[in-house]
């Protein structure tokens, strides 16, 4: 098992109902972290339903859901940026 | 390399004149400022711009190192802001400085499309009758495959 | 539309924020100033700008006008100096504001473009044992071909 | 016959040795009246030596070299400006 920080921003963040939660797990990748989040509660299904339009980061660098979570301790998930 | 993320406002003229003057040889030096827009119809009352502490500042180091791995730059700066701000605030700057205008150019144009898409910001618009988050724009992602060949 | 012609020094840093507070609706500005290098080798005592008042003013707001044709401005600035510089001086600056970063930016560059080898200005170089007239570069010449489409 | 004030700069100012001219000509283009100066004395041969480094506009306009004079009043001659 792992502990991993798992942070939400934007609409994301708004959605899930918090910025920050720390869950333990033994998944591999970034999509099945996700798959577990939304088999939980109703929150992050709603949160995940397009995961098209969401970007993730494992400590704080950009990849992608199929990414491994092997080492990881800070996974962000947030709506395509818009800054500038 | 000077990169700052804050949420007080900055004076752009008194940081572009700052950054003019650290420069030593340069020939050229370019800035973008980015401002806050009033929207079509409703007043904007505030735009709220959301990042993410920490990987913030490492997004926008990362830009900035490669842009100075593709350009012959004597420095390059950029200042983002989050928070609140009004309608005509200053949102952020970059500013580029080389011997030559086109490295300047070309590094500040690099710097803000990859600070558009890559850089953890979400912008968020308030008027009297509601709060929408902006949406990327198909463009700006469309913007970054200009740079493939540096990659 | 601002064009200025003038011998005295401008400051960069107060015309940048006067020119930024004028806009009104703009989401982006850019600035591009030109400054006096000093030469490889025997360092350079003065750059000395000559031009032809009148022609001058005239190239530089048909520069100008033709970018105002091509894209959304909601502003534009020319400065250029003449007569005598150090290294270090200002030269010039020039700064658009538009809605749109893309628009800024290609602006600016059109600009920056055209006033090199279509403004009547000629620089010469002044070091302890010489003097000489500073050559146009072919690379200059071939930056216009880049805005033929739009001629 | 028409009067034209003629204008040089940089270092064709130097070659002339003049930056300005008032002459009475009848010629028709520019590359005639660059002629006719160039016959009436040596500092015109050299300063016009390589007419295809050299740049020329009438009444403040740029042109070219074939350009007619016709209705011209001031003409002025110099090298590849350096601008920016």
């Amino acid at each position: 098992m792992m502990t991993l920080d798992i942070l939400y921003f934007a609409w994301l963040r708004e959605r899930v109902g918090e910025p920050r939660e720390v869950v333990e797990t033994n998944v591999e990748t970034v999509a099945d972290l996700v798959a577990e989040l939304v088999a939980k509660d109703e929150r992050y299904a709603l949160a995940f339903a397009d995961m098209s339009s969401l970007r993730v980061a494992i400590d704080q660098e950009l990849t992608d859901f199929t990414a491994s979570l092997k080492g990881a301790r800070e996974v962000a998930f947030f709506p395509p940026m818009t800054g500038g | 390399m000077d990169i700052r993320v804050q949420e007080e406002p900055f004076h752009f003229g008194t940081e572009a004149q700052a950054f003019s003057d650290a420069q030593d040889g340069a020939g050229a030096i370019v800035t973008f400022t980015g401002l806050v827009r009033d929207l079509p119809g409703t007043p904007l009352d505030v735009m709220e711009i959301e990042h993410y502490p920490g990987m913030t500042e490492r997004a926008l180091a990362k830009i900035a190192q490669d842009a100075s791995k593709q350009w012959e730059l004597s420095g390059s700066l950029i200042i983002h802001r989050f928070g609140a701000m009004r309608p005509g605030d200053q949102i952020m700057m970059v500013a580029t400085a080389s011997k030559h205008r086109k490295d300047a150019f070309e590094a500040a144009e690099f710097l803000m499309d990859f600070l558009k898409s890559r850089a953890p910001f979400w912008k968020r618009e308030i008027t009297a009758d509601n709060t929408s988050w902006v949406e990327s724009k198909p463009e700006d992602e469309d913007a970054l495959s200009r740079w493939d060949h540096i990659q």
